[in-house]
């Protein structure tokens, strides 16, 4: 697989703290409702990072002020040495909603918005297009357009889009969400296997804890809303590829779920739910 | 435009679309023009102020309309001069009243569209000794007039063809025509002065030749009404009828055209319809025609 | 890597535009003066009235009072006519999108008779509707109607398939279908037709006047077409274009109040 | 439990409403046609021309060649002014919608002209632009500019931001978002602008073509209003409602196959 | 809690087969695409069924079928002994995606929606929405719209408002798909008391075959597309409520998961996708 930063990435530079992405207590609101605040986070470049935490605590917010979307109301993010003030190419999103797809644009078409918009040669667009759209299984549904996809199929294309466009930095909002369990594996494995070749930063949402653990260089718990902050940052020792049978696997899984547990347990007890009558 | 190209150089005259321009209709389909070495094109226009505003705008250089027009028009408009009387009739325009009026006195409300028309209902009132006051002007245009008439929307109107005859087919009936009253309307042929002092010959040249056509079309009609159709559609009998009541004759303006024009003039600043009445013995000249004219 | 351009997609309307908003408002207010002044000069007062014989002329027209009544006039016409075509247009819209049997019967008249000029129908206005008030709303009715309808029925095709789905099966009969989705999912169309709407009441107001109004100022623009008042069209002019200009604020404003939730942005 | 009603909500469109609607045309026709009758028998031919001596009438006019010089003419400046109003339009809708400084620049002055009538500036556009063509085409370009920008602008405002977040950080710049993004996005909306354009463009023939204009339905109208050839009236109301008509179906046909993928539904 | 069908629906009567759900070799088909063909299935009423199968294999595509949102080209549906032709209050459907909230109502008056319809008394609604926002844990969002939530929240009002009307028939489309572990652990359990007492007819459409286990009657997987029909079905004969450690259900999953995995392999194949290398 060739990359337009096989040549900067080649060579086994060690991560670098103060290229990679920086949070500096930050707080992002929606008018009068501040979703959250106070984040301090650092992501070495080239780490894989999941963003893990209840329902509706924040996890989207953070990642569209990373991408530029929105700005912070207090605080400041760093991107790559400079402050992010606007969306960049170098990096990519994978929203959690899939109607950030073009509708008028097919399948192809849409994974090949990236080199298109870059002048990619048409040749080379092509290659790129069926390399990526392989490796979320959607080639045979290369002319279709989104309207005719189903939930998980354009979960795929988004991500497919992302990747054909090679970004140093990809932002990824539960994008194996609506996927069957084995697709899913399928995908958790690609990935793997593109950012050891890449080794671009990544930060990466998800619900499954397996899937965090399996994936992520760090996994980061987020408390739960409003004003929600990181509560827990946990480093993933383990070798790559890594099986859900593979040593400290189950100790990091029960350890990351009883945090989680805790935080959810009193976001449903904020929102009057009695999480012991529902475990019950 | 230069005087020298002055006789090559084209020339646009505006005209509306009525019998009243039969004149000028078969002078362009005879050749008449041609003939006299003249490049004159027609420009039609809606009709009304619309003819003289080509000249103040610069699209035509000649206009042919009412006095009661122009002499709105020469408020706002100081470089308008009227150079020759082309035609006028005391028999076009004609009153009619609504079915059911029997009495001029029962007339309260009469339709008038802006011009010619509004001066003669005021006239036409003012020589019945009625108070102007006490009768509301509805305005409209005249293809309006008769289903206003018919609907009893109003009770009179005075008007040319055929706004006549279909107020006749409303109900209504003609009750006298404007000489009957001691009023005449004229149209007169118009320009600007910067375009007429240099171009006076060329002026003088395409008035005389109009002043032929009109010679035509009060010796032969039928010939007006052929042209008039071939030109504008007007069905020929419809100009036949209506030409028959309009006396064709190009003539020098007058002393006695500008005193009317003067009344004319003050009946528009009194309706507070123009601010000021225009500079008349200036913009009206006096025996143009004969001065201009080639012999 | 991150480039650090002017501003991110979703910009948050900083408070610093507002007083810049104001500068450019006066500056291209002041361009706007300064074209027309030139222009006026050029061509002179018979065709086109600078703009201080404009205001002279609008003073005085102000003053004789004959200005402001006009303006009532024609205000209350074109609202009126505007307000009937939005009242009217909408529901048709909304029924004709969702409506087959409505849409094949209503499609071919609207698609014919919304290209037919409204001066075409000032007589028989006339007769059908006397001289008075109604006829002169109703054909100003008669050019907004068709844009509500049209948009509507744009706004009606566009809603999303599965909200008529969920509405469906959370029981909604037909009509409520129709009142309590289409016609919400409708509105930001909605208001937009009805802005346009409000564009071609004002463009019909002269037609609508040339028979029988004393006052208004389509009427007034006619008259003073008919003597060569330049300066008083340049009033008629100014005070249509300012009338709109201050309806579609209102519009805006209102819509962009009241039916924020519903998706109107202007 | 699943009550049996007659369609569900995404009714797939049968076969059978071909032919049906085939019937409902004629149908709709004949209604049409039978209404026009009475009224003209009851208000008389001076005032409605009946079905029948409108089609004398309109024999009369294709047997002499006018009738067709009309509609060539007047289709041609139509078409003419409405594609310059949609290709204008459209980029100042879509710069308008998403360049703050344009919207700000060029709104007070679209917001003000769009509701002055043409009628108003004919005198204007014909020393600007002479009695030719020209001036006419710019008027009818005039009355569809606005209507085209309007709806633009609305349709810019309406596409999803994650769509213009997507595009911004998959490296659109700011050129590209507008015609990679805007524009396709935008593409529903530019269409009924263009289609209520058409409407406006029609609306205007006849104020375009009181000056100067031997030839063309607007001055066909016009001249038999002034000498009360009530027929020829009707023949050109038919005559420019068949010819929107046409145009209309064109355009939806057109764009509801070349447009399909961008979301336009007709 | 209360429901209107608690009259219909006292007494133990036994699930009568014929008044529940009856798919009859359907097909159906989107132009030339023929998505799922040969569907047969039988669903008794008051079942609980969770239907599994590989991404865009045509699970949702089955399910707007029965909710009468598009006619099948081939074969018949029944719903309560009649065919079904039009969506009905009936039958509650929580949709893969969210856009079918109502973007210009709060979240209360999404909920309130299906009882203002049925014009149920202003009191009445607030004690149903109340009940059934705080059942998704939703009860501090209420005045929001469905623009100012997160994906998760978006798909708990979904669900609060087809349960709010209490169906007699819920289709469920990935309803937990975007949510936290434990959240969606919570809804679960709520969803199995709400089925227990009211014991509606549910058709739940999960990539989670743990969630299926613990909440179904049958399992039923479809098989790749397209031309997807029904692969297999397994009773699960588990007492509920179910632990993800009783008897029976270790052994369950495994074979569920080889079932789907070939599935998804074949599909993957189909696609170009080697699954071998993916998972080595
Ligand atoms: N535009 C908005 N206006 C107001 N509030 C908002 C807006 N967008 C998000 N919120 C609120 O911010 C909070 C965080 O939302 P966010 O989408 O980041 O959650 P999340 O962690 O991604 O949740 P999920 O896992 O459900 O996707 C939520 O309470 C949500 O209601
Ligand atoms: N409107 C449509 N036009 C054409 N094809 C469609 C359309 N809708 C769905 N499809 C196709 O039908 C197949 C089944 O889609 P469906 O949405 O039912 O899958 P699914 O099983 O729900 O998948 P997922 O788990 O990813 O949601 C897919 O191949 C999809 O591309
Ligand atoms: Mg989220
Ligand atoms: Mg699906």
């Amino acid at each position: 697989m060739t990359s337009n930063f096989d040549v900067a990435m080649s060579g086994d530079s060690p991560p670098v703290r103060d290229s990679g992405i920086v949070l500096e207590d930050v707080g992002i609101g929606f008018g009068a409702f501040q979703a959250v605040s106070g984040i301090d986070l650092e992501i070495a470049e080239g780490e894989f990072i999941c963003l893990l935490g209840p329902s509706g605590c924040g996890k989207s917010t953070v990642l569209m002020a990373l991408a530029g979307f929105v700005a912070p109301n207090h605080g400041r993010i760093w991107l790559g040495g400079r402050e992010v003030a606007s969306p960049s190419p170098d990096c990519g999103v994978v929203f959690q909603n899939s109607d950030a797809l073009f509708d008028w644009l097919t399948v192809r078409q849409n994974v090949a918005f990236g080199p298109r918009m870059r002048s990619v040669a048409q040749a080379r667009q092509r290659e790129i297009v069926d390399e990526y759209l392989g490796l979320v299984g959607l080639r045979h549904a290369a002319g279709r357009y989104p309207s005719q996809l189903s939930g998980g199929m354009r979960q795929r294309v988004q991500i497919a889009r992302v990747l054909a466009n090679e970004p140093r930095v990809v932002l990824m909002d539960e994008p194996f969400g609506a996927l069957d369990a084995q697709t899913r594996e399928v995908m958790q494995q690609e990935l793997d296997r593109i950012w050891r070749a890449h080794r671009s930063t990544v930060l990466f949402v998800t619900h499954d804890i397996d899937e965090a653990i399996l994936l992520a260089d760090r996994v980061v718990v987020m408390t739960a809303g409003p004003s929600a902050r990181v509560k827990s940052s946990y480093e993933v020792d383990l070798p790559r590829p890594r099986q859900e049978s593979s040593a400290g696997f189950a100790e990091l899984r029960s350890r990351l779920r009883a945090d989680i547990s805790e935080e959810v347990r009193i976001s449903l007890r904020a929102q009057g739910i009695d999480p012991e009558r529902a475990a019950a | 435009a230069d005087s020298a190209t002055g006789a090559t150089a084209k020339v646009r005259i505006a005209v509306g679309v009525d019998a009243a321009y039969a004149p000028f209709f078969l002078a362009k389909q005879e050749g008449l023009f041609d003939k006299a070495g003249l490049d004159v094109e027609l420009t039609q226009t809606e009709g009304g102020p619309a003819i003289t505003n080509a000249v103040v705008a610069g699209v035509a250089q000649l206009a042919a309309n009412s006095d009661a027009t122009i002499i709105t028009l020469m408020a706002k408009s100081p470089d308008l001069r009227a150079l020759a009387v082309f035609q006028e009739s005391s028999q076009y325009l004609k009153v009619v009243w609504r079915k059911g009026i029997t009495d001029v006195s029962q007339i309260k409300k009469m339709a008038t569209a802006p011009g010619l028309m509004t001066l003669a209902a005021a006239r036409y009132l003012q020589s019945k000794n009625i108070d102007r006051a006490s009768v509301k002007f509805v305005n409209a245009s005249a293809p309006d007039f008769p289903a206003l008439l018919g609907n009893g929307d109003v009770d009179a109107y005075v008007v040319f063809e055929p706004w006549i005859s279909k107020g006749v087919e409303q109900g209504g009936t003609i009750k006298e025509s404007i000489g009957d009253y001691g009023m005449k309307y004229v149209q007169w042929i118009d320009a600007d002065q910067k375009w007429l002092a240099a171009n006076s010959a060329v002026a003088g040249k395409i008035v005389k030749v109009i002043a032929e056509a009109c010679d035509i079309v009060a010796k032969d009609p039928q010939r007006a009404a052929d042209a008039t159709q071939k030109a504008v559609k007007i069905p020929a009998e419809q100009t036949l009828q209506n030409i028959g009541q309009i006396d064709f004759a190009v003539r020098d303006i007058t002393g006695t055209d500008v005193s009317s024009a003067k009344s004319t003039g003050d009946f528009f600043v009194q309706e507070k319809l123009i601010s000021a009445a225009p500079d008349l013995d200036q913009q009206l000249l006096k025996n143009w025609y004969s001065q201009n004219a080639p012999k | 890597m991150t480039a650090v351009a002017e501003r991110p997609v979703s910009a948050v309307p900083a408070r610093r535009w507002r007083f810049r908003g104001v500068a450019w408002t006066v500056v291209t207010l002041a361009a706007g003066l300064a074209v027309w002044t030139a222009v006026a000069w050029w061509y002179g007062s018979a065709l086109v009235a600078s703009p201080a014989e404009t205001l002279r002329a609008g003073i005085d027209l102000a003053k004789d009072g004959s200005l402001g009544e006009s303006v009532l006039a024609s205000t209350r016409r074109i609202l009126l006519g505007w307000a009937l075509g939005v009242v009217v247009g909408g529901p048709i819209g909304i029924l004709m999108g969702r409506v087959p049997a409505i849409r094949r019967l209503l499609d071919p008249y609207i698609e014919f008779f919304r290209f037919i000029p409204p001066i075409a129908f000032v007589t028989l206005a006339i007769v059908w509707f006397g001289i008075g008030e109604m006829s002169k709303i109703v054909l100003i009715f008669y050019t907004s109607v068709f844009i509500v309808t049209i948009n509507t029925i744009a706004g009606v095709l566009a809603i999303e398939e599965s909200k008529l789905r969920a509405a469906a099966s959370l029981g909604a009969n037909r009509w409520q279908l129709l009142h309590a989705v289409v016609l919400p999912a409708a509105i930001p169309y909605i208001v937009t037709g009805a802005r346009l709407a409000m564009g071609n009441s004002f463009l019909t107001i002269v037609s609508a006047e040339i028979v029988a109004a004393d006052t208004g100022i389509g009427a007034m623009i006619w008259q003073s077409r008919n003597y060569g008042r330049i300066d008083w069209i340049f009033v008629g002019i100014i005070a249509l274009g300012l009338l709109g200009f201050v309806c579609d604020r209102l519009i805006r404003i209102g819509a962009g109040r009241l039916l924020r939730r519903y998706g109107v942005k202007v």
